[in-house]
């Protein structure tokens, strides 16, 4: 029987490609029967361009947005890849001891106004009465450009995402706080996966045994990742970085980040978080759905 | 073959809005051989009457008459040569079947052997208007006009160059319409002459000279011109006192 | 009128292909518009326009006069042309990205450092067209100009700029489109407000509706300053052209 | 001569600027160099260049043949002008990023959109500079050639075409520029390989070395093009123009 | 103030590399209230040595010394009027000071009055060539050139012009310098005519004429044009000997 083949819009400097690498460096594919035909693009809108083009079935995104493409009309559907978010570095001699220090201060936000972590950060801080928007000065950036800016010092503090965090940390910065660490302050249960595969739920009605091989396959490899410093070595290239210590660093947030919860205590917490990002985003975030549409999170694989 | 002319009016409306009679009504025509000559005071309408004969302008009253396919050699009021060719090229590309003793000889007989490479930026102004003369020549045409074509030129060599155009006009059935403000180049060259009133222009008298043009002497061409002064002296005689 | 009919027809060309391809591949017109009602209503639409054409306005008058007064030069004057072309290749040839990325590296998230990079993003191509139209430039006036002593700032106002007037207004036209284009990328790497923020926005959402939304404004604005301002003065400024016969 | 001393200044600033505020915020011109040449051992930067080369050649060419045409029929022709202009603002307007990643919605990820994207981007630059140069034209020559009935290719040619060629080369010269400009965005957001590609993925890692090295190769490459192959023919294609006195 | 005139040579460098000597060593100079008249084939250099003479052109051999501070008025051998300004703006730009009552008796001179408005892409050759004179005149010149003013005009207006010429030369102590093909304009306005060969140009022959400019009658006139012609035969007779 011939191999099923899928279509993967990969970011070149995403995480994704250092589990592909690992798939394929173990012969992972071939043993799920599987043809992966990977589309490597350099930055991470052009995903949704090569989902909407037709020309990729399986991309990375967070839930939020397959949610708002739902109520809009759009079938995508989403499975847990990841949990890892962004967290707030300051430098390590930095008079920031806690988030509420954060007020008056020139913070960055990596991402834009829409940012996941961003948002979530400023309902946490709602809860004790600061509004960060106006309490403190917000330089919004592109992510790398921010990291940047950050080790120049031009910025009290950082919000950035996970790998630009790693960095900051290896050149000395202090973690102020992970967006992990205050989900449970804003009704999470556990750690919730922003970022899962997305793909389309027709496509996958039609392919719903090579899906569940595809997410069979992608657990092993995280479980090498997690269990083999030998995969390591082959994923380190990838990184941009020879640095140890910040190998080190990826590494371990990355395995931090693995999700390992089910798919219904992953959805339940989603549905939990979408309400608050729905009233700190509002309609522009989310679009017209005031809750998390039903149908999100996918739930064929077998052994969830 | 025969060139009619017969407009009824132009008008020019300028940028600033207002509009010129440049035309009153004109009427004339031309035969094969026919050297016409127009004679008119500065900014009458000669040159515009010759852009509406040759169909660069339509916008006018009236009809003009051309012979069909007939081959139209033209030497305007400025050289009008193409600044980024050099002068053999300028004439090459109007008439690309010449052949180089034809050309040769046309460059020889208006001085112009020295220039042929020369590009129009490098020329007097007289050597210009040659390499026009040259161009209007070397198409071998069936209609040939020349608006002021002796112009800053010394008088030996337009003197050389009216033989010239009196010889080409002898050799093949050229219409010929030519516009000057010399009387002198008008009675030598001329078989009807055109006076033009100032603007609006229209045709205040057309002079026919009998004797041909090989046949013309010295004392004849003085006499014809006598005449012809003595002609215009008297009708702006009769104006001013009308 | 030939305008709007052609505008018209515009209009529906896009609607009916948005019918025939559906609303996730291009949204339709009543789509679009409802966004930007919306974004009106709300403000939003103003301050993100109003922040882009203040940026937008002052990077291209800060480009178009010092590019075309170096293209000026380097059209007049050999060694200034021969010294500057290699700096002007390499600056035509760097990305916008780069050129952007490196301003706010070295002059900070500014606004100052936003409106530079953009200046320098567009000043070599108005250079280019200004050297252009000074080499074009017809000897035989100037010489009257001189015979006549005229004095320099006439002759250059009377003499030369008329002449220089269709480069500029290429210069000035391709520059606009170019400043537009480039003022989002800036925007998108390190502003809080204005179109091209508000488009990386959309563009992370995927919301194409609004995405066209915030791009159409922006043209609607040109061609509303085309249409009552430009073309216009243009009509004057020409008039002196013969006219086709 | 002057050319490369101009080059060796340039060269010179550099590496003393990269001194000054180090290597993190501008690095020195061996860095970058080091990176050019372990890319180019490695055969990659070949590859990447090698294929937006193919893009930017195809897109420019594309753009500026099927722009030149339709500039030059509304340079002459009243009611194609009318008609295209609202088109013409409204293509002028639209941001690169709307325009390509429409392109690749409706076409796919593929080299075709690609390319068809930056063209169009390109294609209003290129018509408003050659419809300036049209409305320009001087009416005497044509009516010389009319007269002389010069076939109408011929007269094109030697006639039209000189007269254009200033803005031609305007066109061309920042018409390069931003296609390059513009492959870059198209490279970021849909295509695999290409120098747009690797500097999205060097502006990821904020590998600024990288950055440069790449855009910086590919000016060189223009240099390299412009003294050895435009100059030269244009001062040829120029000659004609008196010189200053 | 006078004009001092010591050029030992022009060459000329054209584009497809061959260089034309252009002027011979020609020395001479001219006195306020005097009127030197260039005579001479057309290309033999006297455009040129305009340009030489008026500063446009360094890149010549030998030595001009201009009166300090002259106001130059000039009449090039084409209008080189500014096609996107009117006749008036034209006339104004090159003269801002001059009152209205003045150039309205020039336009009325010129016969320009129903054109003041034009632009110069909306005038015949001879309005235009009439546009540039009124230009000259209007910055009341103390160093006037003329190259070929009165072509392409009708005998009776440049036969007018040619007055307006000598009275404006009468009325104030200006240098004049006229390049012209017409030996019947050169006698009549010139003090001193210089006939100049071929190209490369030298002064062939310097001839004064004496009897003052209003005092010439028509007699004097034809007379002093007969003693020229007769010379310039039995020079050239002259020269076919030798
Ligand atoms: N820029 C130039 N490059 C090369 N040769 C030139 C240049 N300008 C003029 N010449 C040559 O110099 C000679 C003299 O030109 P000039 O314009 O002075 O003649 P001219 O006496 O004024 O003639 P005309 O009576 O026809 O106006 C001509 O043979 C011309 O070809
Ligand atoms: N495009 C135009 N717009 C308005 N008026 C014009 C235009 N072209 C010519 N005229 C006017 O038409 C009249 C005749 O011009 P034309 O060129 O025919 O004169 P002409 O007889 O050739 O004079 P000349 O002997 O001076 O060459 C002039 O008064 C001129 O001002
Ligand atoms: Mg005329
Ligand atoms: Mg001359």
């Amino acid at each position: 029987r011939a191999a099923d083949t899928i279509r993967l819009a990969v970011q070149k400097t995403g995480t994704f490609s250092w589990e592909l690498a690992t798939i394929r460096a173990n012969g992972l594919d071939k043993e799920a029967n599987l043809s992966l035909a990977v589309t490597e693009l350099a930055s991470t809108e052009a995903g949704k361009i090569a989902m909407r083009a037709g020309n990729a079935d399986i991309m990375l995104s967070d839930w939020l947005w397959v949610s708002r493409e739902r109520s809009l009309g759009a079938k995508l559907t989403f499975y847990p890849y990841s949990s890892a978010l962004g967290a707030v570095m300051v430098p390590a001699s930095s008079p920031i001891k806690t988030l509420a220090d954060l007020r008056g201060r020139k913070l960055a936000v990596a991402g834009g106004p829409i940012d996941k972590s961003w948002l979530l950060l400023q309902a946490r801080m709602k809860q004790d009465g600061i509004d960060l928007k106006s309490d403190a000065t917000i330089v919004y950036g592109a992510p790398p450009l921010l990291a940047a800016k950050a080790l120049d010092g031009e910025m009290d503090a950082s919000l950035n995402f996970w790998n630009f965090c790693a960095q900051l940390e290896a050149k000395g910065f202090r973690r102020l706080a992970g967006i992990e660490d205050i989900l449970p302050k804003l009704g999470a249960k556990g750690p919730v996966s922003a970022v899962g595969y997305v793909f389309d739920e027709t496509w996958a009605a039609g392919h719903r045994d090579a899906v569940a091989r595809f997410i069979a396959m992608t657990r092993k490899a995280k479980q090498l990742l997690v269990t083999s410093d030998a995969a390591w070595e082959k994923v380190a290239p990838l990184t941009g970085t020879t640095d140890a210590a910040m190998l080190k660093t990826y590494r371990d947030r990355y395995r931090d980040g693995i999700p390992r919860r089910s798919i219904d205590d992953e959805e339940a917490d989603a549905r939990v978080l979408y309400r608050v990002l729905a009233e700190v985003g509002g309609r522009d975030l989310v679009g017209p759905a005031p809750e998390l549409d039903p149908g999100t999170f996918y739930h064929a694989v077998p052994g969830d | 073959m025969q060139l009619e002319v017969d407009i009824t009016g132009k008008t020019f409306r300028s940028a600033a809005g207002e509009t010129h009679d440049v035309l009153a009504p004109v009427r004339f025509s031309l035969g094969a051989g026919e050297v016409g000559v127009l004679v008119g005071p500065s900014g009458c309408g000669k040159s515009t009457m010759l852009r509406i004969i040759l169909g660069l302008d339509h916008d006018f009253q009236g009809e003009v008459t051309r012979p069909p396919n007939a081959r139209i050699g033209m030497v305007f009021q400025e050289p009008r040569l193409l600044p980024w060719r050099s002068v053999e090229q300028n004439v090459r590309l109007v008439a690309p079947e010449i052949d180089d003793a034809k050309l040769a000889e046309l460059f020889r007989i208006l001085e112009l052997e020295a220039h042929r490479s020369h590009y129009p930026g490098e020329l007097s102004l007289g050597l210009a208007r040659r390499v026009a003369l040259a161009r209007a020549f070397a198409v071998e045409p069936d209609l040939l006009v020349l608006d002021e074509p002796l112009a800053s030129l010394d008088d030996a060599l337009a003197g050389r160059l009216r033989e010239e155009i009196a010889t080409l006009v002898a050799s093949r059935p050229v219409m010929t319409l030519l516009v000057t403000h010399s009387l002198d180049d008008a009675v030598r060259l001329g078989d009807r002459l055109f006076f033009l009133s100032p603007r609006p222009a229209r045709i205040l008298a057309e002079v026919p000279i009998a004797i041909p043009r090989d046949a013309r002497g010295e004392a004849e061409i003085a006499a014809i011109k006598a005449g012809l002064e003595r002609r215009t002296q008297s009708e702006r005689a009769g104006r001013d006192v009308s | 009128m030939l305008r709007l009919l052609s505008f018209a027809l515009f209009l529906a060309i896009w609607w009916i292909a948005a019918l025939f391809v559906g609303g996730a591949k291009l949204p339709s017109p009543p789509a679009v518009l409802q966004v930007m009602i919306g974004e009106a209503e709300s403000g939003a639409l103003f301050l993100h326009l109003g922040a882009t054409l203040a940026r937008v306005a002052l990077a291209f008058v800060l480009a178009m006069s010092l590019g075309s007064a170096i293209g000026y030069l380097m059209g007049r004057v050999k060694f200034a042309d021969r010294l500057g072309d290699p700096w002007l290749i390499l600056l035509l040839n760097l990305p916008a990205l780069v050129v952007i990325v490196l301003a706010y590296i070295w002059a900070g998230l500014t606004e100052a450092a936003a409106i530079a990079a953009i200046a320098i993003n567009k000043l070599p191509t108005a250079v280019v067209t200004l050297r252009e139209g000074t080499r074009a430039l017809d000897r035989s006036l100037d010489e009257m100009a001189t015979v006549f002593a005229m004095p320099r700032w006439r002759a250059f106002r009377h003499v030369v700029l008329p002449q220089l007037a269709p480069y500029i207004a290429a210069a000035a036209r391709s520059g606009l489109s170019l400043v537009w284009k480039i003022v989002l990328v800036a925007e998108l790497l390190g502003r809080p407000n204005g179109v091209g923020f508000e488009i990386g926005v959309a563009f992370q959402l995927f919301d194409t509706p609004r995405l066209l939304a915030y791009s159409l404004t922006f043209a609607a604005v040109v061609l509303v300053i085309e249409t009552l301002l430009v073309q216009p003065f243009e009509a004057r400024a020409t008039r002196w052209r013969p006219r086709a016969a």
